[in-house]
């Protein structure tokens, strides 16, 4: 790193990882240190006190246990996402466009590939197929993987036949668009940066966050973007 | 000069010394499993017994109850063990110079001589494992040696040697002994080491002392039991050749008052003196001379004594000038009603009368 | 290879040789201990030791963190004496590491220890040399096969050690990213397998390195024992 | 306990007893092999064996995906072969912890290996016993602390596997979610901090009784002996 | 019956041996690290020489080259090693019993008697390593005997016992000999069991067969050099005690043609006969009657014979009706400019006489 630049430590749900990457391009004021692992287990070390400036997480709930323990200073939230089926290219001829439809064309040896829970991917798919009332026919082919990512590649390889990704994710590999989840049969999919601590060089990345030249990385990588600055 | 009384046991085994020397060489003796490897291993430190009080020229090595104890490192009493037990990721040259001081000992002109004496020194450079039993017995003894010990254990140095080597490794302990005053313990099973070496011998028999003194006190009293089974009691005769009987293919040896002894053929000049070896388990005793019998010696003999020696019967018999002895079982004894005196006939083959160098 | 990368190889090499050097002793008298200690206790002992394998990494990072985290007694007490928190440090890194291949360590040197012949150390002591000697001359070559053995296990574990780390030294760029931590990091960029892979075989590559380091060591000890 | 968490238990059990017994022969052999073999090539395949230690075991995962995943050749030709897909299965659970395991198995029983006296085997041979009798009447026998010792390791390690089994069986509830899946996942979950303990001690708990069972199983072959 | 041809070379050492012989049993002879445990191990099939040729009754164990090659297994040659290499997790019992068909052997009044010879009855459940080493090696014989091998392959298999059970042991070899027929190669450094055991015996040299032949012949020619020097050429006197002098503290025993060895007072009534050891370098030579000496014996004696020995001489004398040896230095022989024929005073002192029970 750059001598005399001041760093800022960015802690990020490794869902965002290529997002934080792309971002930290653009952003002058100082040299990021990125720390990336699983919301959760980011939440609980700054909660313990890891020494982390801004935190972006994939998933409210994370955000309020740190609210709870008063780390909170500044809140914004950056992008919204949305959550797709996706399929092995080829795999399915014509393409499932229901749930339904998809539980009916697997075979019994297929596997569907889907957030563990308790990984706001994970969650809100499952929430979202329970309100829709097809769970139960999907969940039989379920196979948790750790993360998003693992879920596209999984697909993606076709070791899953098909898996639930963020939208943004399905652009990334080479897979067939199955269906959107509608947006209102689960919580908002939000990526949130909250700052940590009161410094001025926290106050600018997330004002970074929300400028143009931040709004126009995202809106590249298909996220749907929050009322103007 | 060495005192030690001791008392320990282990499972069925138990051993009780009491013993007190004055020379600084004591040889223990004993059969096959006595205690003897058990009491060097005390005295070296080995084992710690509830009961053991140790003095080596003076100095208290241990005593317990008491409190006294000093680690093995501490008494610096090298140990040949029975089992060379040479360090096996040392050479052997390493494995000599292993105690501390032993480089220099080794390069000194005493250390070398030893070298020579146990034919060590094309081996230096080897590892144990390239080394023949003996050749691991040897390096054993050196490495002990050249530690400048303040005395010597060695259980059975001289086992696995060759007598031409046991006799030399034999003259180096006696070198030892004259010049350096080395106190030494030493196991043996060989009488005549006992005899040249040791100035006291200790007798063990089941972890008891069964016999102490000077070795030739000790070996005298071959009637104490244990004693005389160790020390052996066959025969071996020198008898002058009388004839030769080359169709017979026998020589005859003269045994005195007109008795000769048929022995296999030799090329012994007649009136010369040859020792023969006799095993006591190949003479037969019979009341009277049997009829017929395929054993060409068939001699008079008068009984001088029967000793009971363990599970068998020793008889001494007087055999022209020469006495014999047999081994007999106490039932054949008690068969043939033997008694001090009475007269028997001996049968010995020709083919166990064994003719020897020397 | 980008600086980063070369940054991230460099501090796993220094963690994972932090964590040999650090558990070798320690290590090495355990396995001593545990091969020769007869008491009723020394499973319970060893069971101890060996938690930290059954245990899900996750979860030894966890009570790791509990034991020395910021708002631990241990770790309240060592911010005391040295102004300087463990967890999410590099010494955090070395610790993660260093208990995770702990029992390796250990077992390897126990199981050696177990095939020296005691009576060598006795003819040792008799022959003047104290324990402490003894050890080092004796019981210690003697067993060096397997004390390697485990120092190379307990090395490659902690150059492969990922889910204790995360959770007691974090994921933190330059501080304590090691290879395993940026493979997964870059696991979730696609298109960024290449790296994967160059970082995974650098990986493979120092640990069959310090493999033959350890076949050479063991040969050149022969060597010089066969050249007589 | 929950009839969910009593599955969680009974599939770990059973995942990591399937381990060890299909991974005992073959770590025999190869400790064994490893052991006497003299070649310079030894240096190599040991380097294989020991490639999941050093791996992060998410990648190990990966690699095995692409050995036996879907569509791979090996993954199409046991389909094909049985109906069954490797991935994703019990069997992949079973595969990955086994793989991970093994270099703890292999170097155990090397390490043990080292300690028998060659001669011994000899004198066996030269009695009428022919190399595999020899082998099991001698060399087993003598090794066994070591071989028992490695059986634990890795029945230990397959327990709290997590890594690579993600990976290669994912996390199928009732079908491979075992004990470290469901703390992982539980973990994600706030506020079931219970559960997670309750889970890890019972791992905790299997480990110490494979322990203990192996000291049993080696004490009483040496009581037997000295009871005389 | 036994026929070894063999080449092979290990670093600094080689064997060559080629040999034949009739009777069932052959002996081996050779000073240390001569190759004997070496031969041994190629003849059980534990070491694979490029060159080896092996028939035992007739039956081809190895030929190479020429492809056919034997398994150790296969041999039935059963191993006493020279270190007793018991199986250390197995039970004195299970160690017995280990050769296929051993336990049956062992329940057999054969295998019954054998147990009781080897004193083993009392030592079944123990561990090897809670034995003597006496009691380990009897157990590795006992182990090899209860295999019922071919042939038996005994590498010194008396070498740490005491004498009584050596000679014990040797009693079952020759029974063994006798009523089975079985066939024995065996390691000895001690002539008697030879002469008792062996039908044929080979004396080993630096891995080359020296001499060869039955035991008589063999030993009979001890000029052959090494022979000589494993044999030994002490001297053992059987003389007749004359008087005791108690005051100057010695026993005069006759020598013949009047002349008298002082030796230590000893208590063996006058008139009788005893043994008396005398070590070869304890005899010291002077062409003349010293003025002054501490050594109460200086007798006139007559050279017979001197024979340079390895590094040594051996020179023989006529004492009185006895013969002896001294082996003295070659410079103290240039010196003394010794020849047969020659007349010499030898110097013995009293404490080097040695008395020997029976
Ligand atoms: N592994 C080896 N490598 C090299 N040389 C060896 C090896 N083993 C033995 N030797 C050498 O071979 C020679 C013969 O050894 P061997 O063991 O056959 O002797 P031996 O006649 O049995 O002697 P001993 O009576 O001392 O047992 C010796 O000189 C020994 O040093
Ligand atoms: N570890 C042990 N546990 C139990 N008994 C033992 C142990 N070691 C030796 N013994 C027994 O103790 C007795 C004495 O053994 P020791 O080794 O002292 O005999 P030894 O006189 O040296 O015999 P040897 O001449 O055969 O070497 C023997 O009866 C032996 O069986
Ligand atoms: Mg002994
Ligand atoms: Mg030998």
């Amino acid at each position: 790193s750059e001598p005399g630049r001041p760093e800022l430590v960015v802690f990020a749900a490794a869902s965002t990882t290529d997002l934080v990457l792309a971002l930290e391009e653009g952003f002058e004021a100082a040299e990021l240190r990125t720390s990336f692992g699983p919301s959760s287990g980011l939440a609980r070390q700054i909660r313990d006190g890891a020494p982390a400036d801004v935190f972006l997480s994939a998933h409210g709930r994370w955000i309020d246990l740190l609210r709870e323990s008063d780390q909170v200073h500044a809140e914004r939230v950056i992008a919204g996402n949305g959550l797709v089926c996706i399929a092995t290219p080829s795999r399915f001829d014509p393409l499932p466009t229901t749930p339904a439809e998809l539980a009916a064309r697997c075979r019994p040896a297929d596997r569907i590939a889907v957030a563990d829970r308790g990984v706001p991917a994970g969650e809100y798919a499952r929430a979202s197929l329970a309100a829709t009332g097809d769970l139960s026919a999907l969940e039989p082919f379920f196979v948790g993987q750790q993360d998003v990512r693992a879920v596209l590649r999984s697909v993606a390889s076709g070791q899953a036949v098909a898996g639930f990704v963020y939208r943004t994710d399905a652009r990334l590999a080479d897979v067939d668009l199955l269906f959107a989840l509608p947006d209102e049969t689960h919580a908002p999919v939000e990526v949130r940066a909250v700052s940590l601590v009161e410094t001025e060089l926290a106050a600018e990345f997330l004002a970074y966050l929300g400028s143009e030249p931040a709004r126009r990385i995202l809106a590249e990588a298909g996220f749907s973007l929050p009322e103007g600055p | 000069m060495i005192r030690i009384q001791t008392r320990y046991r282990r499972r069925a085994f138990s051993l009780e010394v009491d013993s007190a020397s004055e020379g600084p060489v004591l040889g223990i003796f004993g059969r096959s499993g006595s205690g003897k490897t058990t009491l060097l291993h005390i005295l070296a430190g080995l084992i710690r017994p509830d009961e053991v009080l140790l003095e080596v020229q003076g100095e208290l090595l241990a005593r317990r109850p008491g409190g006294r104890w000093s680690a093995p490192e501490q008494r610096r009493l090298a140990l040949v063990p029975q089992d060379p037990l040479l360090f096996p990721h040392l050479s052997i040259r390493a494995n000599l110079t292993f105690a501390p001081g032993a480089a220099e000992e080794l390069e000194s002109p005493r250390g070398q001589r030893l070298i020579e004496i146990l034919r060590l020194g094309a081996l230096l450079e080897r590892s144990p494992s390239a080394l023949s039993g003996g050749e691991r017995q040897r390096v054993a003894l050196g490495r002990a040696w050249l530690a400048r010990p303040r005395m010597l254990l060695c259980d059975e140095p001289a086992a696995s040697l060759d007598p031409e080597l046991s006799r030399e490794v034999l003259a180096l302990f006696l070198e030892a002994k004259r010049e350096l005053g080395l106190p030494m313990v030493f196991v043996t099973h060989r009488a005549a080491e006992l005899l040249a070496l040791a100035d006291d011998c200790l007798v063990l028999e089941q972890g008891k002392v069964i016999a102490q003194g000077t070795p030739l006190e000790v070996l005298a009293k071959p009637k104490a039991v244990g004693v005389a089974q160790l020390v052996g009691v066959d025969n071996l005769l020198r008898l002058e050749v009388e004839s030769h009987d080359e169709a017979g293919g026998v020589t005859l040896m003269g045994l005195g008052e007109g008795l000769r002894l048929a022995t296999p053929l030799c090329a012994h000049p007649v009136g010369t003196s040859r020792q023969v070896g006799l095993y006591a388990e190949d003479l037969i005793l019979c009341r009277e001379r049997p009829a017929a019998t395929s054993a060409r010696n068939a001699l008079p003999a008068r009984i001088t004594s029967t000793d009971p020696i363990g599970h068998e019967i020793v008889v001494t018999l007087q055999l022209g000038r020469e006495q014999v002895r047999a081994r007999i079982t106490p039932s054949a004894a008690s068969e043939l009603g033997l008694s001090g005196g009475q007269e028997v006939v001996v049968l010995i083959k020709t083919t166990a009368c064994h003719h020897l160098s020397g | 290879m980008s600086a980063e990368e070369l940054g991230v190889i460099r501090l796993s090499l220094q963690v994972a040789l932090a964590v040999v050097a650090l558990s070798f002793l320690p290590g090495l008298l355990l396995g001593r201990l545990l091969a020769r200690w007869g008491s009723r206790w020394r499973a319970l002992v060893q069971g101890v030791v060996m938690l930290p394998l059954v245990l899900p990494p996750v979860v030894t990072g966890y009570l790791l963190l509990h034991l020395v985290g910021r708002s631990s007694p241990i770790g309240r007490a060592w911010y005391a004496l040295t102004g300087e928190h463990i967890a999410y440090t590099q010494g955090a890194c070395v610790l993660a590491a260093a208990v995770v291949g702990f029992p390796l360590l250990v077992e390897s040197v126990r199981i050696a220890m177990l095939g020296v012949d005691p009576r060598l150390e006795q003819v040792s002591r008799s022959l003047g040399r104290g324990p402490l000697d003894t050890f080092v001359r004796i019981t210690l070559p003697l067993a060096l096969p397997g004390v390697l053995a485990g120092c190379v296990l307990s090395f490659a574990r902690a150059l492969g050690e990922f889910g204790a780390t995360i959770v007691l030294a974090g994921n933190i760029e330059g501080e304590t990213r090691q290879i395993p931590l940026a493979v997964h990091t870059l696991l979730n960029v696609p298109g960024s397998e290449a790296a994967v892979v160059r970082l995974t075989a650098i990986s493979v590559f120092f640990s069959l390195v310090a493999l033959l380091g350890a076949f050479w060591f063991l040969r050149r000890g022969e060597r010089r024992l066969a050249s007589g």
